[in-house]
């Protein structure tokens, strides 16, 4: 049967990924960053399975699961900062934490 | 005897050793004799050694102290070179300069840096010594330039005098001009001729230069430039008449005696480089004889007696720069010497007018001085004399040979001898001039003078130099062997003619000035009314305005080169890199903004940037 | 093996002054003195024929054999001469330090012995990897001895003085680097051997590069005009012993460098160069002199005649005849002495009055009677008296130069004039004219003590040894002198019939 | 594939490493001691190095396709595993004041340690993450360590939000890249990219692999604080408290940079024109943009963010030299050169969290006026260092600028020497300037807090600076180990 080319995969995930980013430049709120980061990973994610696909292998999956775990842990990390800026700034807009300049 | 040549230069050198290692601190009466006696030492010696010389018949005696320094082929020795020329010199410097130094112990005797002055005066002597005895230009230079040091500290002797310290300075700077020529010169004979062994040199230089080459013009003219900046010569004569601002004993033996003339020894010494090239020899009788006119003039305008003197200077070794030009080699060293005899004289006897007027110098406040000083009148009456070759004194019969030496030059001999004539004329009027002024009329004094200065030590002295200024043309000079090829004729007939004028012309001066200034016969002031006569004198008395010219050509515009660069240009180049870096830095560093989110869009941005670069590439 | 011993004496003797402090503030300078007379006495057993190569003592022993680099130290007359020059100056150092340094002398005498093992380490290292170490070594304790015990601006000098030493020395190292390559593409190993070195050819426009990378290096610290702006700052800053050890013996280093590496290392590109870097030396000469006469700080003006006396020193190096390198040498030795002399007289000045500004001094004559004498002496010999160490090297370089470039050398000639111009004008200045009691307290204007007095004494007889009996010092350089010119002739040979 | 004993064998500095950090977090279940657990890492650190080094004898083996055993990769984990167990030493006065549960900071510099392992012994994609996020994560953690202190000077919350957020998109583009590559490739081992034309797929083209390969530079350039990926570095250097920044500056920096060579060689994309182009540009901007930002910095830690940021472009000549030379010079210069920044950087820190505590940090530059006379020792030290990090005989940081030197010479890259030149040349500047602040005469006020001065901090910094000595004046055995092992990249 047809299969889709590689490269739309790719490109599909490229679009992604490019959101991700946009998301963290545009977005103030670190809630929304944090999740535009996932996103990105995700995104990469995708990439991979795409690749893996396009070899008939395995790995990419595998690469797929340790990137879940991954964004897991840095938005666990993430959330707990948050947790903080929150406690001492009553707010989660990102731009307060520009006290370190020059 | 003769390889006790080494202690000529050594008793002076040691007096200056002794007076200068123990600070100058020594009283008088143990300083004056080391000074002077250490001068009379090597008088002795030297006329020992003059005459078992003059009697050995030797054309010249070789001393080697030691090899000074050995380079590849250039190997110049501390090595003495004794022949006709330089046994007068030698005379001249140890005798004159002995009863100079005699003079002076009576001279400074109230100065507190007494020990100081005579120091000064010994390694002067010293180097004065090495300059006419050493075989080869570097030891010659070493005197040259050692005579050099000595002059600047000896005008500047009375230092707290700011003036005085800009004279010294000035005479050091304008000879250095003069030297440093000299020393190329130096540089150009070794590179083309391996040596500067005066006598190899010369042989070389006439082994392979033919007449009027490149090289030999070239070479004498460096060393003329030498000559002319130490015999104060144009165009560098301006330092000598500042000179005076010295203690009177140094211009009676530096600025007349000894060093002045060095020009004109260097030059007799080198003949043959000048004979190489005639046009530069011709051009030295030039020089002596528009040097001799123009300080002529000046001297007719001074006031100051020193100055009169100093022109006067300037104006007879211009006659002796002249006979050299003409190749009247041993006329230009007989008149070195007699000129050393009676300008010594003249100083000297300035020096007990000066003194004995509490240091007065214008003599336009002196005046009616002959009953008060009778000792310093009767030596300018003789000094006088000779310097304006009064028939059978000395200066008469060196500048006669002179002259006639001029005039046997084919072509343009008839015009220097006239111009010598003419120089001859004024010197008449400027030198009677002073000294009618001085010794006649009335009296313009203003501290009265109780007695004349005096005693054995400054009047022994002036006795003999009148003695010497006198007689001294008897006096037979023995430098044949040194000339003997170089000489440029031999006695031809000359007219009687000739001979009147040149002995009339001096009389027709000293009559002129008679007329002015003593029977007031004509009246200066009127001559002066008109407006040419004034504008003339001006010009006259300011030297020429050759100090002004020098002033806006060199001295102004260095001056101002280095005040506008104190700060040193280069450095601002590096200074500018500094600012730079700064401003570099201000500005990136305002891309530490600490915000976040651009942060991030600089990192997107630098992707974005790479990526694209990367596939373009 | 000596060589060896000669440096590890001043950096071990560096130590002990340091930590000797804490018996007394004065034991230091004791340690650092007796430490620089056992060098100097060491040096003695230099004086000696040495072998074919002229070559007195040599050690060498593995270092980075992955690099083909290795201790390797030698002398020949002209290191041993700078050796002894070196000591010497580290004596008269120690002596200007003597009085003036009271805090924390400990670390200042370290810091002296270990920039004078520097220097002793430059002198004699023949691996181009150990010179370039000794070359920077040397600098730091320099740089410290400006910034901890200099003057108003010490900071600005002293890191005015590292930067420039230290860029223009990482040029070198990129040079030295460069050649080490040449060797290892021509003779298929690394080295960094002055000897394998020299077998190397450098010709051609990568040659000429390189060559630049080292001339630069030592143009900066010779230094020459335009690289010489440091200099002023540095000395007007640094203590007295510091400037005396600087114009004395670290400008010296330069001279060195371009006599023992650039010239036989780059024969053929030194010769293409040599005429810009007599114009250069000209420029230096004159220039300096200028800038000189307009400065009123009289240790400013000091620090810029050096600049204009060491041009004389790189005429004479790129005339490379033997008259010229001699007379370069010479003007070496002299000028170490005449102008450590001046800036301890400078310095001596500064300690008593507190100034250094001319227009604030005059008429010190009467007050100071031997201190006039002594600088008279100073002042003369730096305007190239005959009859002083100084003109002879002068002169020499001079006479030697005319036979390469007349041109430079007439230009350069009327140097002799400037440097009397300025050189009267500062005793005019200082101590002729009428004293005034001026805006400075004078009550500490003494005249010279007996100490300094030995000091002077020592240098002047220095200098009138070398102006009357030069001989002594010629023949030690001159089988080093000879090496080299044999080892160039070929080129030079090829230069003068027009083949480069 | 089967894991053999001799597997567990190689794999032990990892396993003890690892096996710390269990009996660490066991050690705090039971109770609650921070000298023990302190003991605890530093010692299992010790040993996890001591075993390294032993096995550091000819072994080089594949252990799974994930991990490569050489003895590179052994000479780094020792390395990597001394450097920590320095900074926990360092760490344990800093750390004593604070006012929170302080054990957990263990177990983290633990774990990063373990990932740190991971990495330089790692050739292949997924051990690349996982080595790289397990290191990531836990300093995440270490950076915003102090964020609960009432008395924590600094900002470790503003600093870890930063670096979490941009160091996971750096992630996110480096994985990315990875993917590409591997959609190329077709495999997650570090393998060649050239001449892919006859693989059975045939390729997505060079332009695709260019993409890729400089989505994985930038997230290695991000994580090395590369221009222009450099700007988050100060922020974070300055913020964190010291001894965070100093794994950051030193472990973090290095393992990541060992990765960045093993992908280079392996991959082999400098063969790409445009990559070649891109690295040297990045070089440049590093070597200029990190010296400029320090010229006039008055934060110690921002300055030295800054010069390392410098150093860093340094070290990317040496990668590009060994494109161009046949030789192992450009691997050797890089390796001598991360030991030597090791070295001298740890030096600095040390010297700097000798003088603070987690409550006051002296870190600007002012606090250091006359350091010289009231400390000596201390002083000499960090001057040492400082002559070091700008490259001045006598020290391991000359030996390594030399090595970079001549790896650029053997390569006539002339450009990025001279930018080198320019750099070091502005870089004497800052860095003598610390130097004269110590040598200043010391105020009257103002006087160190010492509590961080215990034997054993003196102890390490002590080691640092004699081996700084050592390896700047006799260097030649160390030199002769690191062109032993290069030869396994």
């Amino acid at each position: 049967m047809e299969t889709i080319p590689v490269e739309h995969g790719l490109i599909l995930a490229g679009i992604l990924f490019c959101l991700g980013l946009i998301g963290v430049l545009t977005r103030r709120n670190i809630v929304f960053v944090l999740m535009s980061l996932e996103v990105m990973l995700n995104a990469s994610g995708l990439a991979f399975i795409v690749a893996a696909t396009r070899w008939g292998h395995a790995e990419g999956q595998v690469m797929f699961l340790m990137i879940l775990t991954l964004a897991a842990a840095e938005v666990a990390v993430g959330l707990g900062l948050i947790i903080q800026m929150f406690r001492r700034y009553q707010t989660v807009d990102i731009s307060v934490l520009s006290e370190m300049k020059g | 005897m003769l390889e006790l040549i080494w202690l000529l230069p050594t008793f002076p050198l040691l007096g200056f050793l002794a007076l200068v290692l123990t600070g100058g601190t020594l009283p008088k009466q143990i300083a004056g004799p080391i000074g002077a006696g250490s001068i009379g030492l090597s008088f002795a010696v030297a006329a020992l050694i003059a005459m078992e010389f003059v009697g050995s018949g030797e054309d010249y005696f070789v001393y080697e102290a030691w090899t000074w320094m050995s380079v590849g082929n250039f190997s110049p020795g501390v090595t003495f070179y004794l022949d006709g020329l330089s046994t007068v010199m030698m005379l001249v410097i140890t005798g004159v300069g002995f009863l100079i130094h005699l003079y002076a112990t009576g001279y400074m005797a109230d100065d507190p840096s007494f020990a100081r002055f005579f120091s000064y005066m010994n390694l002067f002597v010293a180097a004065m010594l090495m300059l006419v005895l050493g075989d080869n230009l570097v030891l010659l230079y070493l005197g040259w330039e050692g005579v050099g040091l000595c002059s600047y500290l000896l005008i500047g002797f009375w230092y707290t005098n700011p003036a005085n310290g800009y004279a010294a300075r000035k005479a050091f700077v304008v000879t250095r001009v003069g030297d440093t020529s000299m020393a190329i010169g130096l540089f150009l004979l070794f590179a083309q001729l391996g040596t500067l062994n005066i006598q190899d040199l010369m042989h070389a230089a006439e082994g392979e230069w033919e007449i009027g080459s490149g090289y030999a013009v070239a070479a004498a003219l460096l060393l003329l430039g030498g000559a002319v900046g130490k015999s104060a010569q144009l165009p560098l004569q301006t330092w000598l008449p500042d000179a005076m601002a010295g203690p009177t004993p140094i211009s009676a033996l530096i600025h007349a005696a000894t060093m002045v003339t060095a020009g004109v020894y260097l030059i007799a010494r080198t003949h043959i480089l000048f004979e190489l090239a005639p046009s530069v020899q011709l051009l030295v009788a030039w020089i002596g004889l528009a040097t001799l006119l123009i300080s002529g003039f000046t001297a007719m305008t001074q006031s100051d007696i020193k100055r009169v003197l100093a022109y006067s200077t300037v104006s007879q070794i211009g006659y002796m720069f002249l006979g050299l030009g003409v190749g009247a080699w041993s006329a230009s060293v007989f008149h070195l010497m007699t000129h050393a005899f009676f300008k010594a004289l003249l100083f000297l006897a300035s020096g007990t007018v000066i003194l004995s007027l509490h240091h007065e110098q214008n003599i336009f406040k002196m005046g009616a001085l002959r009953k008060a000083l009778p000792v310093s009148f009767a030596s300018f009456l003789i000094g006088s004399l000779a310097l304006t070759a009064f028939p059978f004194t000395s200066g008469y019969f060196s500048k006669d040979e002179i002259l006639l030496g001029a005039l046997a030059v084919e072509g343009v001999g008839t015009w220097l001898w006239l111009g010598g004539v003419i120089g001859a004329f004024f010197t008449g009027i400027y030198t009677f001039r002073l000294f009618f002024i001085v010794f006649f009329g009335e009296s313009n004094v203003e501290h009265h003078v109780d007695r004349e200065v005096g005693g054995w030590h400054m009047n022994g002295p002036l006795i003999i130099l009148m003695i010497l200024a006198l007689v001294g043309g008897f006096i037979h000079v023995p430098v044949e062997a040194v000339f003997s090829h170089g000489e440029a004729h031999d006695e031809h007939h000359v007219s009687g003619l000739i001979h009147g004028i040149m002995i009339a012309v001096p009389l027709i001066g000293i009559g002129i000035s008679y007329l002015f200034f003593m029977s007031k016969t004509f009246s200066v002031e009127k001559l002066m009314s008109s407006g040419l006569a004034q504008s003339l004198h001006k010009f006259w008395l300011g030297g020429w305005g050759f100090d002004t010219l020098y002033n806006a050509l060199i001295v102004a515009p260095f001056l101002f080169l280095a005040r506008i660069n104190r700060k040193d240009l280069v450095d601002s180049f590096y200074a500018l890199i500094v600012t730079l870096s700064q401003a570099a830095n201000g500005m990136i560093v305002k891309t530490q903004t600490g915000s976040l989110r651009w942060y991030a869009l600089t990192l997107v941005g630098g992707l974005v940037i790479i990526v694209t670069l990367g596939v373009l590439l | 093996m000596i060589l060896v011993t000669l440096i590890a004496i001043l950096f071990v003797g560096g130590l002990v002054a340091w930590f000797s402090e804490r018996i007394s503030p004065t034991m230091p300078r004791l340690v650092a003195l007796i430490a620089v007379t056992l060098d100097l006495l060491l040096m003695f057993s230099l004086l000696g024929a040495g072998d074919a190569g002229g070559w007195v003592a040599t050690f060498e022993a593995d270092w980075i054999p992955r690099f083909g680099i290795s201790f390797y130290f030698a002398a020949d007359g002209l290191s041993v001469l700078l050796l002894m020059l070196t000591a010497f100056l580290g004596i008269i150092a120690i002596g200007a330090a003597w009085g003036e340094i009271t805090e924390r002398s400990g670390f200042f005498y370290f810091n002296l012995l270990w920039t004078l093992a520097g220097v002793l380490g430059v002198f004699t290292a023949l691996d181009l990897f150990l010179f370039f170490f000794f070359w920077e070594v040397m600098l730091i304790p320099m740089y410290l001895i400006i910034a901890i015990w200099g003057h108003e601006n010490k900071h600005y000098a002293a890191m005015k003085f590292f930067i420039f030493t230290q860029v223009t020395g990482m040029l070198m190292l990129i040079s030295i680097l460069v050649l080490a390559y040449f060797h290892y593409v021509q003779k298929g190993s690394l080295s960094f051997n002055y000897h394998d070195l020299l077998n190397v050819s450098t010709a051609g426009s990568m040659g000429m590069w390189v060559m630049l990378g080292f001339f630069l290096s030592f143009a900066t610290k010779l230094p020459s005009v335009p690289f010489h702006s440091w200099l002023p700052d540095a000395h007007s800053q640094a203590p007295t012993a510091g400037s005396v050890i600087l114009a004395g013996i670290l400008l010296k280093t330069g001279a060195y460098g371009l006599i023992r590496f650039t010239v036989p290392l780059f024969p053929e590109a030194s010769m293409a160069f040599a005429p810009y870097a007599m114009a250069l030396a000209a420029i230096s000469i004159l220039y300096c002199a200028k800038v000189a006469f307009a400065q009123t700080d009289i240790k400013r003006l000091i620090a810029y005649t050096s600049v204009s006396h060491m041009g004389f020193v790189t005429l004479g190096i790129y005339a490379w005849n033997e008259q010229a390198l001699q007379g370069a040498i010479m003007t070496m030795l002299a000028h170490g002495l005449s102008a450590a002399a001046l800036f301890m007289l400078a310095g001596g000045l500064q300690h008593r009055i507190h100034t250094r500004d001319m227009s604030e001094m005059g008429g010190f004559w009467p007050k100071v009677p031997r201190m006039t004498a002594v600088a008279i002496f100073f002042s003369v010999a730096a305007l190239g008296m005959p009859g002083l160490g100084n003109f002879i090297g002068e002169f020499l370089a001079l006479i030697g130069a005319f036979q390469a470039n007349i041109t430079m050398t007439v230009l350069a000639a009327f140097g002799l004039i400037l440097a009397s111009v300025y050189s009267l004008w500062v005793l005019q200045k200082v101590f002729q004219g009428e004293y005034r009691n001026a805006d400075f307290d004078d009550s500490h204007l003494t005249d010279l003590s007996r100490r300094e007095m030995i000091y002077f004494a020592l240098m002047m007889v220095g200098l009138i040894w070398m102006g009357m009996y030069p001989q002594s010092f010629l023949n030690m350089s001159e089988p080093a002198l000879t090496q080299l010119l044999t080892s160039t002739q070929g080129v030079a040979v090829a230069v003068l019939q027009g083949a480069l | 594939m089967t894991i053999t004993a001799a597997d567990i064998y190689l794999l032990l500095p990892l396993l003890l490493v690892t096996g710390t950090v269990v009996v660490a977090m066991t050690a705090v279940g039971i109770k609650r001691d921070y000298t023990t657990t302190a003991i605890i890492t530093i010692t299992g650190l010790l040993v996890a190095a001591i075993a390294a080094a032993v096995l550091m004898s000819g072994t080089n083996q594949q252990v799974t396709p994930l991990l490569i055993i050489d003895q590179y990769s052994l000479f780094f984990t020792v390395v990597t595993c001394a450097s920590a167990m320095f900074i926990a030493i360092l760490s344990y006065p800093y750390l004593l004041a604070l006012d929170d549960s302080r054990e957990e900071y263990y177990l983290l510099l633990g774990v990063a340690t373990v990932g740190a392992v991971v990495m330089v012994s790692s050739n292949h994609f997924v051990s690349a993450i996982l080595g790289l996020e397990t290191m990531s994560m836990s300093l995440y953690g270490m950076v915003a360590y102090t964020v609960h202190s009432k008395s924590a000077a600094q900002h470790p919350l503003e600093a870890s939000v930063k670096y979490l957020v941009l160091s996971a998109a750096a992630s996110g583009i480096l994985l990315f890249g990875m993917a590409l590559v591997y959609a190329q490739t077709g495999t997650l081992a570090f393998s060649s990219l050239v001449d892919l034309a006859d693989s059975s797929r045939g390729d997505l083209g060079n332009d695709f692999t260019i993409v890729a390969l400089l989505m994985i530079t930038a997230g290695i350039a991000f994580k090395l604080s590369l221009a222009p990926f450099h700007i988050w570095t100060p922020d974070v250097y300055e913020g964190s408290p010291l001894p965070a920044t100093t794994y950051l500056a030193t472990i973090g920096k290095a393992a990541m940079f060992v990765i960045l060579l093993r992908f280079m060689e392996a991959s082999e994309a400098l063969a790409f024109e445009g990559i070649l182009t891109i690295l040297s540009l990045i070089a440049v901007a590093s070597i200029l943009a990190g010296n400029l930002l320090a010229l006039m910095q008055q934060n110690l830690k921002r300055l030295l963010a800054y010069s390392s940021i410098a150093h860093m472009g340094y070290i990317l000549i040496a990668i590009i030299a060994s494109y161009y030379v046949d030789g192992r010079i450009g691997i050797e210069a890089i390796t001598f050169y991360l030991l030597a920044y090791l070295i001298m950087s740890l030096g600095t820190f040390g010297v700097a969290s000798m003088v603070s505590d987690s409550s006051k940090e002296y870190d600007s530059i002012d606090d250091y006026k006359g350091l010289f006379w009231r400390q000596p020792v201390l002083a000499a030290i960090f001057t040492a260092m400082m002559l070091s990090l700008a490259g001045i005989p006598l020290t391991v940081g000359f030996i390594g600028k030399f090595y970079l030197f001549f790896a650029g010479v053997e390569g006539a890259l002339w450009m990025l020497l001279a930018a080198m030149v320019i750099g070091s040349g502005i870089g004497l500047y800052y860095y003598l300037r610390v130097i004269y602040r110590m040598l200043e005469p010391a105020p009257e006020s103002g006087v160190f807090n010492r509590s961080g001065q215990t034997a054993s901090a003196f102890g390490v910094v002590g080691i640092l600076f004699v081996l700084l000595l050592v390896l700047g004046v006799y260097p030649a055995p160390v030199i002769d180990l690191i062109e032993a092992i290069s030869a396994y990249i």
